[in-house]
């Protein structure tokens, strides 16, 4: 194999650009998912330049706040639906399981094509009533407001949202399926990578919850068509209704956006301190912890809806005991550090920087858990805050980390480690100048989805506009030098990290087939040789 | 105020906290603030000591696990639990007072209607994106909203609670600092929900009873202007000319000459007022003469709000979620 | 059509089943007669998902994601009826 | 491989390939009593606030018809199983008499279901503008049939839509197509069971 050029693999498997749209191959699979979540990902986060830079004045000088409402509208469909729920499952997901589990492709590979022109179909749709003049509804859809008095374009958007979730379900059986019938011979479930064990517990929640989104939006969707619904308060209908049913989907929806990412830094931690995760068992049953418990909490949105008050209390105290898993798996990560033999890879660096910030927005997530204390800050800047940090602190940069971790093996090719190094810092620098301040608007009550706020909070907005204007910077790099490393970086072999897993077993960029004799797992998993 | 100024300004004056139960929940706030800087710190001191300490090719020791680790997890679980337990319990006891209003408290009726709070005081007087209350008694607010969902938050107090449409809810306080507090809405509630802000104003039980005496009650203003400008002429039952009747028209869905029809929201009453030859109704002939630059804002606003109200006896008096008391 | 014997036994279970929960509308109206419906209606589930479904023959993982559905919507029904059921209670 | 250990191995694969489809299938189910799902907990809470005007509702419908319905789907799943036995023995006449059988019980279903319809939208009891009842409860009595009934029968047509599928890809010298008529019986067994339940729900209260 000459040096300067990686083996063909899948990539040059089937030429041509039609072949893509035709490809049954998990892997390329992926790389669709990739390319069309990267757009999606840039409509957003204009979307949210936009409104930074609108807050910069109290006033609110630069739109009008019909334009306000319809960009944070724009900014939740768009990046939760589709970039956060299917980044890192339907990307690192799609592109890996097969090879962590050493098989020749998910469980069925035309159910997998056939979920990404769906999810397209919904992506366009919504595209569609975004262009056609937008949302003000916010992606949380709150009846009677989305049925019956907003003048958006909520039929639309909602029947893009109710297809694009049917991708989400087909992925999930997928990758459900895919592991209890497909994995090699040897691997049993104690033997799995942490990262497959974090797809099977997301596929459980994309299964399980998705549904219930889909009927809820139906429901919403005919109120607003037929102008009488189950929600019509005018009618004796009860729109706190359509809040338990949209938060049942919805609260399981940020752990299918917080469970791969754990999975991702589980591996990068065994890595790049070459040593077994510490308690690997508990970390595995803390994941399907997260899942299950994940299902019962949804009442911490609604403590201050006039829900009842027992309900409360029980939503506050089962929403406690969800956040211990998590708090378990942070020390965990923390003690796979103790003793190990740490190398400051992008993606370890990445990885640190989910701990730290997926920290902080877990426990400020206590705050929200507790009655009185949500009480004050809900549907403030707090909110705001909280979620960010968990999910663009924590999902996107464990996202960036797994991308980085998994580029080898992708296109055969390294990446150059000083630029991504330094825009990794730069991302963490830039989204704690955005969000920290946001805490402090919370607390003094700066309410969430305003266009125009009073001036004492303009000084915070200010900072939280300049920390926007570097996190944008910092997520720009990437998107320069990753593909220019696809075709111009150096060949990366087979296991540039000296990694254990299946996936580093075969070549890079993996043949079509993945293996070529499909591998025997004897070994438990991460078991790296212990330092000299 | 140049900006560092305001900064420091407004992190250290912080929050005013005006009401009986916020000192309470500023301590919990303060108290989970703690633990999450101790439980974040020494995550992070121990991190970076590992980082730097074993770091790849350094020599420090690493000798093999010696005791399992499922000591370890099962100390660190039971912690983590009892602590959370802890802290449910603390904020559920605030919440129960929260949400227990003492008896007898001073009721005053509170409407939430796309983009302005209409404040009824017990007297009748009546006051748009203001509340004047008393300091020193518990008063008890009855929200109800005529649209979407609003939320009646003020930051000072430490309290919050959704104004649903379709029932009563209610949210009690007893301010015990004169001033003046922001009042915002905060979920979100159409174009101008932004503007739908507010201000309570606090002060001495004398001077308020002076206040609330001092505005003599403008009783059925709406109705009034309605009969003035002659409305009521043909919209009401009885009258001579064959004109649409108006109760239960607020939010309803108006058919409109050519088949379709056009949902009668805020704007599509003041357009019908205005231009009402543009605006006419399926099955009803054009007669009704244009207001524009007859009725002033103000009373536009007024007989708006007015028209509102007709036939919204009709809706069931208690929704699903009965009156909240 | 005789080696279908058991089919068609369970068919006529499903049918008696039925006639059951219509026979229970001659009774006066009583506010047992809901559970009874709900109750029937459990009969016939389990016995076409047992016979019809095959799930007798299908053990295990099958009828783990078969009672998934369910369950999870247990979850959902008894936490919304845990609002609903207490408003106005504590107060 | 001599021809025998090769179609050994691919009718274990193939046993392999089926118990992963089954696999499928029944998580594909798990969702759609969740998406049906949403729709009884919203029964279940506004007839637990409205009990009233929901026992009027069910009074309003025609007992009759409802219970003729649930027979049907009842000799229909029956006939499905009886197919799925006949695939698997691979009797072709049997399984194309059975699918035949399951399609027209489906037609008279939904023909059933188009009579109810009509009569609702004759009396004025489809929710909307025209709605004759007073506009309360009652109307949400009716969406919630018409939703639900309607998903229902939208569910119905994808199942004749699926058999009729079979029955051309059982006809023709190809191979019985075991796997996929266990798949559809499945299914159709699955939409039987939602009925199930929303004929209690829907005919027997107030009665």
């Amino acid at each position: 194999m000459s040096a300067d050029a990686p083996p063909p693999g899948y990539l040059a498997a089937e030429p041509g650009i039609l072949a893509w749209f035709r490809t049954l191959d998990h892997k390329r699979i992926g790389l669709l998912y990739l390319f069309s979540i990267t757009g999606f990902f840039m409509i957003g986060a204009a979307a949210a330049a936009c409104m930074r830079v609108a807050l910069l004045s109290p006033q609110g000088n630069l739109i009008v706040s019909d334009t306000y409402n319809r960009l944070f509208t724009l900014h939740g469909v768009v990046m939760i639906w589709f970039f956060l729920i299917p980044a890192v499952p339907n990307v690192l997901g799609n592109f890996v399981l097969p090879l962590a589990i050493g098989a020749r492709d998910v469980a069925f590979p035309r159910l997998n094509l056939a979920s990404w022109y769906i999810f397209m179909a919904g992506g366009a749709l919504v595209l569609y009533a975004i262009a056609a003049g937008g949302v003000d509804t916010g992606w949380t859809f709150y009846t009677p407001y989305s049925s019956t008095y907003s003048n958006g374009h909520v039929m639309a958007m909602a029947a893009g949202v109710f297809i694009a979730g049917f991708s989400s379900i087909f992925t999930g059986l997928n990758f459900i399926v895919t592991i209890h019938r497909l994995r090699a011979p040897g691997l049993t479930w104690f033997r799995l990578p942490l990262f497959v064990w974090s797809l099977y517990a997301t596929s459980i929640i994309l299964v399980l919850a998705t549904p219930i989104l889909a009927i809820t939006l139906f429901l919403m969707a005919l109120e607003r068509g037929l102008g009488v619904g189950v929600f019509d308060p005018k009618i004796g209908g009860d729109p706190l209704l359509f809040q338990h049913l949209f938060w049942f989907y919805s609260h399981p929806a940020v752990y299918v956006m917080i469970l791969p990412g754990m999975g991702v830094v589980s591996e990068l931690f065994a890595c790049f301190a070459r040593r077994r995760i510490f308690g690997y068992r508990v970390m595995a049953c803390a994941l399907l912890a997260i899942a299950a418990l994940g299902f019962l909490v949804w009442g911490h949105h609604m403590f201050v809806s006039s829900q009842s008050l027992y309900a409360g209390l029980v939503f506050s105290l089962l929403s406690f005991l969800v956040s211990v898993p998590s708090a378990v798996k942070v020390f965990n990560w923390t003690a796979t550090l103790h003793r190990g033999s740490i190398r400051l890879d992008t993606p370890m660096l990445y990885a640190l920087g989910f701990v730290a910030l997926f920290t902080i927005g877990g426990l400020t997530g206590l705050f929200l858990a507790s009655l009185a204390v949500d009480v004050h800050v809900h549907g403030t800047y707090f909110i705001v805050a909280h979620f960010h940090y968990v999910m663009v602190g924590g999902m996107v940069m464990a996202y960036l980390g797994g991308i980085h971790y998994w580029w080898p093996k992708i296109s055969g090719r390294l990446y150059p480690e000083w630029i991504a190094r330094s825009s990794a810092v730069i991302i963490f620098l830039g989204f704690n100048l955005t969000f920290f301040p946001q805490f402090v608007l919370g607390y003094l009550g700066m309410p969430r989805r305003y266009a125009i706020y009073p001036p004492e909070f303009h000084t915070l907005n200010v900072c939280s506009t300049a920390g926007a204007a570097v996190l944008g910077l910092g997520y720009l790099l990437p998107l320069i030098y990753l593909p220019w490393s696809f075709f111009r970086g150096a060949p990366a072999g087979p296991n540039p990290w000296d990694a254990t897993g299946l996936e580093w077993r075969t070549a890079s960029p993996p043949p079509p087939h993945n293996f070529e004799e499909t591998p025997v797992v004897t070994a438990e998993p991460y078991d790296y040789p212990p330092p000299p | 105020m140049t900006g560092r100024f305001a900064l420091t300004r407004g992190i250290l004056a912080g929050l005013e906290s005006a009401s009986s139960l916020a000192p309470g929940v500023d301590r919990l706030i303060l108290a989970l603030l703690v633990t999450s800087l101790l439980v974040a710190g020494t995550l992070l001191a121990l991190n970076l000591c590992f980082i730097v300490r074993y770091r790849r090719g350094s020599s420090a020791p690493r000798p093999p696990p010696r005791s399992s680790s499922t000591v370890v997890e099962a100390a660190w679980i039971a912690g983590t639990t009892v602590v959370f337990l802890g802290f449910f319990a603390w904020g559920a006891k605030l919440y129960l007072d929260e949400e227990r209003p003492p008896a007898g408290a001073y009721e005053i009726a509170v409407v939430a209607r796309q983009w302005m709070w209409d404040i009824h005081q017990p007297n009748g007087r009546r006051e748009f994106n203001e509340l004047h209350v008393p300091i020193g008694t518990p008063i008890r607010l009855l929200l109800t909203s005529e649209d979407v969902i609003h939320s009646f938050y003020v930051p000072a107090f430490r309290l919050k609670q959704d104004v649903v449409p379709g029932k009563t809810v209610s949210l009690w306080f007893d301010a015990t600092k004169a001033g003046t507090y922001a009042l915002y809405c905060s979920e979100f509630c159409g174009s101008k929900h932004a503007a739908m802000t507010g201000v309570i104003v606090a002060e001495t039980p004398e001077r308020y009873a002076a206040w609330l005496a001092g505005g003599a009650p403008e009783e059925g203003r709406g109705r009034q202007l309605f009969t003035r400008y002659g409305c009521a002429g043909c919209h009401e039952p009885g009258a001579t000319v064959r004109a649409p009747l108006l109760a239960g028209l607020y939010g309803s869905r108006v058919p409109v000459p050519g088949g379709g029809f056009i949902r009668a929201d805020e704007a599509y009453l003041r357009d019908a007022i205005l231009r009402a030859n543009q605006f006419a109704v399926a099955g009803y002939q054009p007669l009704m003469p244009s207001f524009q630059g007859v009725i002033p804002e103000g009373d536009l606003l007024e007989l708006i709000a007015y028209l509102k109200t007709l036939g919204a006896a009709e809706r069931p008096a208690s929704g699903p979620g009965g009156a909240a008391p | 059509m005789k080696a279908s014997r058991d089919l068609l036994l369970v068919l006529a279970a499903l049918l008696a089943l039925l006639a059951l929960s219509a026979a229970s509308t001659l009774l006066p109206p009583a506010p047992w007669k809901t559970a009874a419906g709900l109750a029937i209606a459990m009969m016939k589930l389990a016995v076409i998902a047992l016979y019809f479904m095959r799930l007798r023959e299908h053990r295990g993982l099958t009828r783990v994601f078969a009672a998934a559905g369910l369950f999870w919507l247990g979850l959902l029904a008894v936490l919304v009826l845990s609002d609903y059921l207490t408003r106005g209670r504590l107060h | 491989m001599t021809s025998s250990s090769a179609s050994a191995t691919s009718s274990a694969r193939e046993a392999e390939q089926s118990v992963t489809n089954r696999l499928g299938l029944w998580v594909f189910l798990a969702t759609e009593v969740l998406f049906f799902g949403g729709m009884f907990v919203a029964y279940v809470i506004y007839r637990h606030t409205y009990p009233e005007a929901f026992r009027a509702g069910a009074r309003l419908m025609e007992f009759g018809l409802g219970t003729t319905n649930t027979a049907v789907l009842l000799v229909s799943s029956f006939f499905m199983a009886l197919g799925d036995r006949a695939a698997r023995a691979g009797d072709r006449r049997q399984l194309r008499r059975c699918l035949l059988c399951v399609a027209t019980l489906g037609v008279v279903f939904l023909g059933i279901k188009a009579v109810e319809y009509h009569s609702k939208f004759a009396d004025h009891l489809v929710p909307g503008p025209d709605f004759s009842g007073t506009r309360g409860p009652l109307e949400i009595f009716m969406t919630l049939y018409f939703a639900m009934t309607g998903l229902h029968a939208l569910h119905m047509l994808f199942g004749l839509g699926a058999i009729s599928w079979l029955l051309w890809r059982n006809a023709g010298g190809r191979p019985v197509p075991v796997e996929p008529v266990a798949m559809v019986g499945l299914y159709w067994h699955f939409v039987d069971c939602v009925w199930i339940f929303l004929y209690p729900l829907f005919y027997l209260p107030g009665r």
